[in-house]
C-alpha cells in the first residue's frame, strides 16, 4: 500500500513550520540553529518525498546535498556562536544587538 | 559525459577552482599573504580573460545543469570584475585592520565565494543553483566575521548565517514542492511538464513558487525580507560589504532572471503581483530608511534595498527589453557602489572605518579628488545625468512604460526623488568649511595609490556610462 | 520748419540725459545753462514752428511726423509718431513757453539747493515726457508720455527725499494716478480690440461708423478713459493727491501741478471727444464732476492756512471748471481757460513761492503779512494773478475765459441751469479764498521779515505771466462785447464748435453781469473779514466743520480706512507664503515615515526572522488569494 | 555643428578654469571672462549674420531652422544629438551670453573662496542653458535640462548665504521631482509615436506630428507643464524660487532669474505648445487663472517682505505669471509680449538682484529696515535701482512695458475678465517697486553706513544692463522682428490644428 505524496509533504510542512517555530520563539543562538537544521531537514524530507513520488533519484541526490551543506552551516555556526560568547558573555540572540537603526 | 566543449564552456568556473586550489596549495606551502594576494588577482584575471575567450555565439547546455550563454558569460564576467576589485580593497583593508595576523584563508574564501556566484549565473537546475548559492553563502558567512575582534563582524556573522540558513530553508523548501509536483528539478522542465490540475496541486505548486520567491527575495534584500541588510553591511569590513552587495545580489538576480525566464512565469500574472507589490515596497521602503541615516554603509544599504526596487520594474517588464534593462541597469550599480564601497575604504584608518557623516565633513576641501569621486558616485545611485545611474534609470523607465506599467514608474520616479534627499545630504556635508578634521594620513602607500587608481577608473567609468552608453547598450541587447 | 518737431522733444530730453549722466561734475552754472537752455531753445523752436503752421496752413490741416516703427506685432503697430493740430499746439505752447519761464526761475530759486543738476535733469525730463504727451499721434505713445510725466512727478514731489513725508507724498501721487491709467490701459485694450490700431485719428475717424451712439462699449471705454483723465487732473474722487504734493519745490508745484500735468486729463478727454460724444451720459458725468469738484475744492482752499494748499485746492477747482466746460461741450472754453489758467496759477505759484523762499520756507499765511511794501514786484504780480483767478471783470484774462464756461454751463444744449448756478458758486468761493489768500499775505502787520529780495531771475518770470494773465485774455472775446474769437476760431480747426441752445445778448449780459458781482462781492467779503485785521500767528482752532472742510472734506480718512488699512493689513498676513507650508509638510511626513520604519530595524536577530516568516506569509496570501 | 562648439567651448573654459585656479584666483576669472565674451561674439555674429533670415516671411513654417546639426548618439532608442537654432534659440543664447558675462563680472570681488571651482560651476551651467536652448532631441533636452541644476545646486550650496543648504536642497527637489514627470511623458510620447508609426525616436520634428488620443495627450501634457510651471515657478509651485534667490550668490541669482526661469517659458512655447495642440487649447484656461494668481499672489507678496532679496524674487514670481498669461492666450501679440518678457525681465530683474547683492556685500545686510536714505552716500547706485524699479513696474520707454503692454493687449483678446484683473498688477506692481526705491533709497538715514559708491567695473556692468533695458523700450522691433516668424509659425500651428485652417486664418486676420 502507498502513502499519497499529499501526506508526506504534510509531514514536512508540519516539521518546517516546527523549525520555524523554533527560531523564533528560542533565544539560545544554538537552539535557533538547530531549528534551522529542523527546517532544512523538513525541505530535504520534502525532497524525498517528492523523489519518491516521482520515481526519480533527484529527490535524493538532493537530499545528500542538503545534509552537506547543513554540516557545513553548522560547523561555521558553531565556531561563530564560540566567538559570540567570547564577545558577549552571553548567548542570548537578542543581547547581540548593537547593529541597529 | 562530458565533452570537450562543455569542458571549453566551464573555464571560467574551472580557472577559478583550480586557481583556488593551488593557491591553497601554495599557502600550505609558504605562508605569504602577498603571494597569495597576488595568486588570487591573477586568478580571478585569468578567470575574466577565459570569460572573454569563451564568449560564446551560441548557447551550450551542459546536461541539464548548466547553460553557457552570453547573459551566463556576461553576469559572469560582471562576477569577476567585482570581485577583482573587491580584492584589491580587501588587501587595503585588511592591513589596515588586520595587521599581523594570517589573511590568507581571506583571499581563499574570497575566490571560494566567487566560484559560487560564478556558478550561480550559469545554472538552469536547482542542484547546480542551490550548491552555488551555498558555496557562496557559507563562504560569506565566514568572511563577513573574518574580523573577529570586532564584536560587530561576530554578530553581523551570526545573524547572515541563520538568516540565510532560514531562507535556504525556505528556498530548499519551495524547491521540493515544485520538484514533488513537477517531478523535475530542472528550469527548463517547470516550463515543459504538465500536472493534474487539481486544487491541491495548484495550491501545493503556487506555495512552493511562493516559498522560493521568499528564498530569492531575502537574498536580494527586498522589502519585506530586506532586515539583514543594514547590519551585515554595516558589521561586514566595506570590501565584503561590496562583494555582498554586487557578487551575491548580482548572481541571485541573474538566477531569477534565467529562472523566470527559461521556466517562463512572466504569464504568470498573480506572481508578477507579488513582485509588483515588493518592488513598490522596497523602492519607497528603502529609500525612506536611508532618508536621515549618518551612517554611509547602513544607508548604502537601504539605497541598495531601493535599487534592487528599482531593477525589479525592469524585471517585471519580463524578457527583453526588462531584461537588458536589468542588465544595464545592474552594471551601471555595480560600478558605482564598487566606488562607493571602494572610497571607504580608503579613508577608513584602523581606529575607524569612515562610516559616520561627519567624517566626511569638508573632505571636499581636504580631499578634492576622493571628494569628487564620491559625489560622482552618489549622483550616479540618485540618477544624476552626465553619470551610469542616469542611463541606467533611464532604460528601467523605458523598459516599465514600455510595458504601461505606469504605476510601477510613478513610484520609481518619487520614490527617488525621495532618495535625493539623503544623497545631497552627503555631498553638501562634503562641501560643508566647518567640518572637523578626520584623520585621513597623506602618506601615500604603494596599495592606496593602486586603490586611488582603480577608483579613478571605476568613476571615469560611470561618467563614460553616463555620457556614451551606446556600446554597452548594445552589448546587453545582444544577450538576449 | 515744422519738420523740426521732433527737436522740440528731443531737446529736452537730451538736457534730462546730460544732467542725468554728467550732471554731479558739471558746475552749477553749466547745469542751469543746460536745463533751462535745452527748454527755452525748444521754446523758441515752437514759436518758428507755430508761425509755420498758422501761416503755412490758415486751415489748420495737422502735421504729422513718422520718426520711426515702435512695435510691429501682427497689427500692433503704434510708431513714434507726432501730430500737430491745433490743440497740441496750445498745448506744445503752454507747456515750453510757460516751462522756460519757470526753469528760468528755478534756476535762481534752487541755486542753494544740493541736488541742483539733479532737479533739472528731472524738469527737462519732464517737459520731454509732456511733449510726447501732447503730441503723441497713437494711444500707447500718448500713455508713455502720461506715464512719464506721473514718474517725474513723483521724482520731483519727493525731491527732498530725506523728509520720508515727501516721498509718502510723491508714492501717493504715482499710486492715485496708476488708478486711474489703469483704467486707461484697459480702455486702451478695447479700443484695439476694436479697431485693431491705437492711432488717434483713424480711431476717431471710425468711431462714429464703428458705434452707435450712446452704445454700452461706447460708453465702457468713455469712462475708462475718464478714469485716467480724472486721476491725472485731480478731479473728485481721486484728487486727494495733488494737496500732498505741495511737498514739491514751489517751480515744480507751479509747472507740473498747476500749468500743465493736471490739465493732461482736459488734454485727453478733448481729443478723445469723439468718442465722449458717443456716450453722452458719460460726458454728462464729466460736467458733473467737474461741477462738484469745484465746490468740494474751493471750500476747502477756503480754511487752508498753507498758501500751496490754497493754490492746490484752486488748482483743483478750476480744473473742475474745465471738466465743466468738456462736460457741456465748450471744447475751446475749455482749451482756452486752461491756457489762461496756466498762465495766472503758475504766478500765483511762483509768487508763492517767493514769499516762501524769502521767509526762510514759511509756508502759513497767518505768519506772514504785510510784505507787499517789502516785496513790490512780487505783490503787484502776485495781485493780478490773483484779480485773474477770481475774474474780476473785464480788465482780466480769467473773467474772459471762466465767464466764457459759466456762460456755457447754462447756454450750450448739455448745459443745465444748476451747472450754471454752481459755477457762480464757485466764482463767488474763488474770489473769496482768493482774497483771503492776498489779504492775509501781503497786508496787515508784518509777522514776519523776508530775508532777501528776489533777484530778475526770479522777477522776470513773475513780469511776463502777469502781463499775459492780463492781457492774455483779449485774444478771444465774447461776442456782445468786441467778439475776438481768435482762439476759438483756431481750436475749431479740431474741435467741434460748441452748440448753444440759449441765445440772445440779453441773457449774456444778464449772465456776465451776475458773474461779474458774484466775484465781486466775493472780494468785498474777503476785504471785511480778512483786511488789517489782527489774526493770531498760531494755527487757528477749528470746529468741526471747518476741520472737515480743512482735510478736504475727509477723502484720505475714508480712503485709508477702506482701502490703504485694508491693504496693509493683507499683506502684513501670510508674510512668508502659506503655500510653502505644504510642502515642508510633505517632508516632515516623509520624515516620519522614515522614523516609524528606523524603528523595526532594532537589531533583534529573532525580529528579523520573524519578518522573514511573514514576509514569506504574505506573498503566499497575494499568491493564494490575491 | 558651431552650437556643438559653442558648448564644447563652455565646458573647456570651466575646466581651465578649474585647473588654473591653483596657481592664482585672478587667472581663473580672466579665463571665464574671456570664455564668456568668446561665447558672446559667436553668438552676436550668428545673430547677425541669420535675423536676416529670421525676418518676417510670408509663410511661416516653426520649423524653419536657421542652424541645424545632427550627430547619432545612443542608436539603440533613437536618441540622437540634434542641435538647432531659431529667432527664440538665438535671442535665448543672447540673453545667455549676456548674463553669463556679466555674471563674472559680479562675482569679481564677491567670490573669495575656491574662485577656479565656481567658476567651472558657472560655465558648466551656461553650457547647460544653452543646451535646453537648443537641443531638438528630447531626451537630449532633458539630459541638460538636468545637467544645468547640478552645478547650480552647487553654486548656492558653496557660495550662498546663511540658509544655503536648505535653499539648494529645496531648489533641487522641487526641479529634480517635476523634471522626472517630464521625463515620464517623454518616454510616454516616445512610446506611443514609435508603436503608431513604427519609428522608436526622441526627434522633436518626427514627434510634432504624433496622433495621441484627446486623454493621453493630455496627461502627457501635463508631464511637461509639470516641469515647465514648476520652472516658471508659477503659483502654487513657486516656494523653491523665493529661497533659491535669496541664498544664491548674485551671479547664481542672476542665472537663475535671467536664465533658468526662461527655460521654463521656452519649453512651453518650444515643447508642450507644438507637440499637444488641443491639450494646450484644453489647458489654457487654467494655465491663464494659474498666471493672473501668480501675477497677484507674487505682487503681494513682495510687497509684504522685508527682505530685499526676497522681495526681488517674489517680482520674478509676478512677472512670470505675465509670462504664463500671456503663452496660453494664443495670439502673436501676447507671444511676442512673452518673448520680450523673458529678456526685459532677465534684465531688470537681473539689474535689481545686482544691486541687492552690491549693498550686500557693502553693508552685510539684506534687511530693508537697516537701510535708508542710502542715495546720499550711493547716488549712482541709487540712480540704478531707480531705473531697474521703474522698469519692474512697467514704465512706458522701458522693456517690460513693450513686454506687459503686448501681453495684455494679446490675452484681452483671449479672455478680458482675467486680463482686467491682470491689469490690477500694474497698481500692486507700483506699490512694491516704489517701497524699494522709499525704503532703501530714500527716506531718513537709519544706520551711518560708510559705504562707497558703485566702482568702474560694478558701472560697466549696469550701464550696459541699463542701455539694453532702454533699447529695450524704444526699440523693441529689433527683438520682435527675429522672433516674428517663429512665433506666427507655433500660433498658427495651435490654431488650424484646433480651429481648422479658416478659423486660424479669420484669427490671424482679427489681429490683424
Amino acid at each position: 500500500m502507498t502513502i499519497p505524496m499529499e501526506y508526506g509533504l504534510l509531514l514536512a510542512a508540519i516539521l518546517f513550520c516546527i523549525g520555524l517555530a523554533g527560531v523564533l520563539v528560542r533565544r539560545d543562538v544554538i537552539f535557533m540553529l538547530m531549528s534551522v537544521e529542523v527546517m532544512l531537514n523538513a525541505a530535504g524530507l520534502a525532497f524525498i518525498v517528492g523523489g519518491a513520488a516521482r520515481g526519480s533519484a533527484d529527490g535524493q541526490v538532493m537530499f545528500i546535498f542538503i545534509l552537506a551543506m547543513a554540516a557545513a552551516e553548522v560547523s561555521v555556526g558553531l565556531a561563530l556562536i564560540i566567538q559570540l560568547y567570547q564577545k558577549f558573555k552571553t548567548l542570548d540572540a537578542d543581547s547581540a544587538s548593537q547593529l541597529n537603526g | 559525459m562530458i565533452t570537450g566543449p562543455d569542458i571549453r564552456s566551464l573555464l571560467p568556473i574551472e580557472i577559478l577552482a583550480g586557481g583556488m586550489v593551488i593557491t591553497m596549495l601554495g599557502v600550505a606551502l609558504k605562508r605569504n599573504p602577498t603571494l597569495t594576494f597576488i595568486c588570487t588577482l591573477i586568478t580571478l584575471a585569468a578567470s575574466f580573460l577565459s570569460v572573454l575567450f569563451i564568449w560564446p555565439a551560441k548557447p551550450h547546455a551542459i546536461g541539464d545543469l548548466f547553460l553557457v550563454d552570453r547573459f551566463g558569460c556576461y553576469f559572469q564576467a560582471l562576477v569577476l570584475l567585482s570581485a577583482f576589485v573587491v580584492t584589491l580593497f580587501s588587501q587595503i583593508s585588511l592591513k589596515n585592520f588586520f595587521p599581523g595576523k594570517r589573511k590568507e584563508e581571506y583571499y581563499l574564501l574570497l575566490l571560494l565565494a566567487t566560484l559560487g556566484g560564478a556558478t550561480m549565473v550559469i545554472s538552469t537546475h536547482f542542484i547546480s543553483f542551490f550548491i552555488g548559492l551555498e558555496i557562496l553563502n557559507i563562504s560569506l558567512y565566514t568572511l563577513i566575521s573574518y574580523y573577529r575582534e570586532r564584536p560587530k563582524a561576530i554578530e553581523a556573522g551570526l545573524k547572515y548565517l541563520i538568516l540565510a540558513a532560514m531562507s535556504s530553508a525556505f528556498l530548499l523548501f519551495g524547491m521540493a514542492l515544485v520538484y514533488a509536483l513537477t517531478g523535475t528539478l530542472s528550469f527548463q522542465g517547470l516550463a515543459a511538464t504538465t500536472f493534474r490540475h487539481d486544487s491541491v496541486s495548484l495550491t501545493i505548486l503556487i506555495t512552493g513558487i511562493g516559498l522560493m520567491i521568499t528564498g530569492m527575495g531575502f537574498k536580494l534584500a527586498l522589502v519585506p525580507f530586506h532586515m539583514w541588510a543594514p547590519d551585515i553591511y554595516e558589521g561586514a569590513s566595506s570590501p565584503i560589504s561590496a562583494f555582498i552587495a554586487t557578487v551575491s545580489k548580482g548572481a541571485m538576480l541573474a538566477v531569477l532572471l534565467r529562472f523566470f525566464a527559461t521556466a517562463d512565469l512572466f504569464g504568470f500574472k498573480k506572481l508578477m503581483l507579488v513582485f509588483t507589490v515588493i518592488a513598490i515596497l522596497s523602492m519607497l521602503g528603502g529609500n525612506l530608511l536611508a532618508l536621515r541615516q549618518n551612517n554611509i554603509k547602513r544607508m548604502l544599504a537601504y539605497s541598495s534595498i531601493a535599487h534592487f526596487g528599482y531593477v525589479l520594474v525592469a524585471f517585471i517588464a519580463g524578457t527583453g527589453l526588462g531584461t537588458q534593462a536589468a542588465s544595464f541597469y545592474l552594471t551601471a550599480y555595480i560600478i558605482t557602489i564598487l566606488a562607493a564601497f571602494s572610497l571607504i575604504t580608503l579613508m577608513s584608518r584602523s581606529d575607524n572605518e569612515a562610516t559616520d557623516i561627519e567624517d566626511y565633513a569638508g573632505l571636499f576641501w581636504k580631499k578634492p579628488v576622493l571628494a569628487t569621486l564620491l559625489s560622482i558616485t552618489l549622483l550616479s545611485l540618485a540618477g544624476i545625468p552626465l553619470t551610469a545611474g542616469f542611463m541606467g534609470k533611464f532604460y528601467l523607465l523605458t523598459s516599465g512604460v514600455g510595458k504601461g506599467n505606469w504605476l510601477l514608474a510613478f513610484t520609481l520616479v518619487i520614490s527617488s526623488v525621495i532618495g535625493l534627499y539623503y544623497y545631497l545630504r552627503f555631498i553638501f556635508a562634503m562641501m560643508r568649511t566647518d567640518g572637523q578634521n578626520f584623520p585621513i594620513d597623506s602618506r601615500p602607500s604603494y596599495s592606496s595609490l593602486t586603490g586611488l587608481l582603480v577608483l579613478s577608473l571605476l568613476g571615469a567609468a560611470v561618467i563614460w556610462l553616463g555620457v556614451y552608453p551606446a556600446w554597452l547598450i548594445r552589448l546587453v541587447g545582444s544577450l538576449t | 520748419m515744422s519738420e523740426l518737431l521732433w527737436l522740440i522733444v528731443a531737446l529736452p530730453f537730451a538736457g534730462s540725459l546730460v544732467l542725468a549722466l554728467a550732471g554731479k561734475s558739471l558746475p552749477r552754472l553749466a547745469a542751469a545753462m543746460i536745463g533751462v537752455g535745452s527748454v527755452t531753445l525748444s521754446a523758441i523752436l515752437m514759436l518758428f514752428v507755430c508761425l509755420d503752421f498758422l501761416h503755412a496752413n490758415p486751415a489748420g490741416t495737422p502735421v504729422h511726423q513718422m520718426l520711426w516703427q515702435w512695435i510691429n506685432v501682427s497689427g500692433f503697430s503704434p510708431a513714434i509718431a507726432f501730430h500737430l493740430d491745433s490743440v497740441s499746439l496750445t498745448f506744445v505752447f503752454v507747456i515750453t513757453f510757460i516751462g522756460a519761464l519757470i526753469h528760468l526761475y528755478s534756476a535762481a530759486f534752487m541755486w542753494k539747493e544740493d541736488g541742483f543738476a539733479r532737479f533739472f535733469s528731472y524738469m527737462n525730463l519732464f517737459i520731454g515726457f509732456m511733449l510726447l504727451l501732447v503730441l503723441a499721434d497713437n494711444f500707447l505713445l500718448l500713455y508713455m508720455g502720461w506715464e512719464g510725466v506721473g514718474l517725474c512727478s513723483y521724482l520731483l514731489i519727493g525731491f527732498w527725499y530725506k523728509d520720508p513725508g515727501n516721498g509718502y507724498a510723491a508714492r501717493k501721487a504715482f499710486t492715485v494716478t496708476r488708478v486711474g491709467d489703469t483704467a486707461m490701459v484697459i480702455g486702451l485694450f478695447i479700443l484695439f480690440t476694436n479697431y485693431h490700431t491705437l492711432n488717434i485719428q483713424d480711431i476717431l475717424q471710425a468711431a462714429p461708423h464703428t458705434w452707435a451712439p450712446g452704445s454700452t462699449i461706447a460708453i465702457i471705454t468713455a469712462y475708462l478713459l475718464l478714469g485716467g483723465a480724472i486721476g491725472k487732473s485731480a478731479q473728485v474722487p481721486l484728487q486727494t493727491w495733488l494737496p500732498d504734493a505741495m511737498a514739491a519745490p514751489s517751480p515744480v508745484s507751479a509747472l507740473i501741478h498747476a500749468a500743465t500735468m493736471v490739465t493732461a486729463g482736459v488734454y485727453l478727454i478733448a481729443r478723445t471727444h469723439v468718442l465722449f460724444e458717443l456716450a453722452p451720459i458719460v460726458q454728462t458725468t464729466v460736467a458733473i464732476i467737474g461741477a462738484v469738484t469745484l465746490i468740494v475744492a474751493g471750500m476747502s482752499a477756503l480754511y487752508q492756512h498753507d498758501i500751496k494748499k490754497v493754490l492746490a485746492y484752486s488748482t483743483i477747482s478750476q480744473i473742475g471748471y474745465m471738466f465743466v466746460a468738456l462736460g457741456v461741450g465748450a471744447w475751446s472754453a475749455a482749451l482756452f481757460h486752461f491756457m489762461i489758467h496756466a498762465f495766472f496759477k503758475s504766478l500765483l505759484f511762483l509768487g508763492a513761492g517767493s514769499v516762501i523762499a524769502v521767509l526762510n520756507n514759511e509756508h502759513n499765511m497767518f505768519k506772514m503779512g504785510g510784505l507787499w511794501k517789502k516785496m513790490p514786484v512780487v505783490f503787484w504780480t502776485f495781485l493780478i494773478g490773483a484779480c485773474a483767478l477770481s475774474a474780476l471783470p473785464l480788465i482780466t484774462a480769467g473773467f474772459y475765459s471762466k465767464d466764457e464756461i459759466i456762460w456755457q454751463a447754462y447756454a450750450s444744449d448739455k448745459g443745465s441751469i444748476v451747472l450754471w448756478l454752481t459755477g457762480l458758486a464757485g466764482a463767488f468761493i474763488t474770489a473769496l479764498y482768493t482774497f483771503r489768500m492776498v489779504f492775509l499775505t501781503f497786508f496787515g502787520n508784518a509777522k514776519a521779515e523776508p530775508t532777501y529780495r528776489p533777484g530778475v531771475a526770479m522777477t522776470l518770470p513773475l513780469v511776463v505771466l502777469a502781463f499775459l494773465s492780463f492781457a492774455g485774455g483779449f485774444i478771444q472775446l465774447p461776442d456782445n462785447m468786441g467778439h475776438v474769437t481768435l482762439f476759438s476760431q483756431f481750436i475749431q480747426h479740431t474741435l467741434p464748435t460748441t452748440v448753444t441752445t440759449a441765445s440772445g445778448h440779453a441773457a449774456e449780459w444778464i449772465a456776465q453781469v451776475i458773474a461779474a458781482i458774484v466775484s465781486i462781492a466775493g472780494l468785498a467779503l474777503a476785504y471785511r473779514i480778512y483786511y488789517n485785521k489782527p489774526f493770531p500767528a498760531a494755527e487757528p482752532v477749528r470746529n468741526p466743520i471747518q476741520r472737515f472742510f480743512f482735510q478736504g472734506w475727509d477723502f484720505d480718512l475714508v480712503y485709508d480706512k477702506v482701502i490703504v488699512q485694508p491693504i496693509v493689513f493683507f499683506s502684513r498676513i501670510d508674510k512668508n507664503d502659506i503655500i510653502d507650508q505644504f510642502y515642508t509638510g510633505l517632508a516632515s511626513i516623509a520624515g516620519l515615515f522614515n522614523k516609524g520604519l528606523a524603528a523595526t530595524q532594532n537589531g533583534k536577530l529573532r525580529w528579523y526572522a520573524m519578518a522573514l516568516g511573514i514576509g514569506a506569509v504574505i506573498t503566499l496570501t497575494i499568491l493564494l488569494y490575491a | 555643428m558651431i552650437l556643438a562648439w559653442i558648448i564644447l567651448l563652455l565646458m573647456g573654459t570651466g575646466f581651465l578654469a578649474w585647473l588654473t585656479s591653483r596657481w592664482s584666483d585672478i587667472l581663473p576669472r580672466i579665463i571665464s571672462l574671456a570664455g564668456t565674451l568668446l561665447f558672446l561674439g559667436v553668438v552676436l555674429y550668428l545673430w547677425f549674420t541669420h535675423s536676416a533670415s529670421a525676418v518676417p516671411s510670408g509663410n511661416a513654417a516653426a520649423g524653419a531652422w536657421i542652424i541645424h546639426y545632427t550627430h547619432s548618439w545612443i542608436p539603440a532608442f533613437g536618441i540622437h544629438i540634434i542641435l538647432a537654432a531659431d529667432g527664440l534659440s538665438l535671442l535665448m543664447l543672447l540673453l545667455t551670453a549676456f548674463l553669463g558675462v556679466l555674471s563674472v563680472l559680479v562675482s569679481w570681488k564677491e567670490i573669495k573662496t575656491r574662485v577656479g571651482f565656481f567658476h567651472f560651476n558657472l560655465l558648466f551651467i551656461l553650457a547647460g542653458i544653452t543646451g535646453v536652448f537648443v537641443s531638438l532631441d528630447l531626451f537630449l533636452f532633458y539630459f541638460s535640462w538636468e545637467v544645468m541644476l547640478i552645478p547650480m545646486y552647487f553654486l548656492i550650496s558653496i557660495w550662498g548665504y546663511e540658509n544655503r543648504t536648505y535653499a539648494a536642497g529645496k531648489f533641487f527637489l522641487f526641479t529634480q521631482a517635476s523634471g522626472l514627470l517630464m521625463f515620464l511623458s517623454i518616454l510616454g510620447l516616445y512610446f506611443v509615436h514609435g508603436r503608431s508609426t513604427g519609428v522608436y525616436t526622441f526627434d522633436y520634428e518626427a514627434l510634432k506630428g504624433t496622433v495621441l488620443s484627446q486623454p493621453t495627450a493630455f496627461l502627457l501634457m501635463l508631464g511637461f507643464a509639470a516641469a515647465f510651471l514648476v520652472k516658471l515657478s508659477t503659483v502654487p509651485f513657486h516656494s523653491w524660487l523665493p529661497d533659491a534667490h535669496t541664498q544664491a550668490p548674485t551671479a547664481g541669482s542672476v542665472l537663475l532669474a535671467g536664465l533658468l526661469l526662461k527655460t521654463g517659458a521656452y519649453g512651453i512655447i518650444r515643447f508642450v505648445l507644438p507637440l499637444f495642440p488641443q491639450a494646450s487649447q484644453q489647458f489654457a484656461p487654467a494655465a491663464m487663472i494659474l498666471g493672473v494668481i501668480s501675477i497677484l499672489y507674487g505682487a503681494k507678496l513682495a510687497y509684504a517682505q522685508t527682505d530685499l532679496k526676497r522681495l526681488v524674487a517674489y517680482i520674478s514670481v509676478s512677472h512670470m505669471g505675465f509670462i504664463l498669461l500671456g503663452i496660453y492666450a494664443f495670439n502673436q501679440i501676447a507671444m511676442q509680449g512673452v518673448i520680450m518678457q523673458m529678456v526685459a525681465h532677465a534684465i531688470s530683474t537681473g539689474g535689481l538682484f545686482i544691486i541687492v547683492g552690491a549693498l550686500h556685500a557693502r553693508i552685510q545686510t539684506r534687511e530693508i529696515g537697516q537701510m535708508g536714505g542710502l542715495w546720499t552716500q550711493v547716488p549712482k547706485m541709487g540712480a540704478m535701482g531707480l531705473l531697474f524699479v521703474l522698469a519692474s513696474l512697467g514704465l512706458p520707454g522701458l522693456g517690460n512695458f513693450i513686454a506687459e503692454i503686448l501681453i495684455l493687449t494679446g490675452s484681452f483678446m483671449a479672455s478680458k475678465i482675467l486680463t482686467i484683473i491682470a491689469a490690477v498688477g500694474f497698481i500692486a506692481a507700483t506699490l512694491y517697486s516704489l517701497r524699494i526705491m522709499q525704503k532703501v533709497f530714500y527716506g531718513t538715514v537709519l544706520k551711518k553706513w560708510e559705504i562707497t559708491d558703485f566702482g568702474f567695473r560694478e558701472m560697466i556692468v549696469m550701464g550696459s544692463l541699463a542701455i539694453v533695458i532702454i533699447w529695450l523700450g524704444l526699440f523693441p522691433n529689433s527683438i520682435l522682428n527675429a522672433t516674428q516668424q517663429m512665433v506666427q509659425g507655433i500660433v498658427q500651428q495651435v490654431n488650424i490644428t484646433v480651429n481648422g485652417p479658416q478659423n486660424a486664418n479669420t484669427l490671424q486676420n482679427a489681429s490683424r
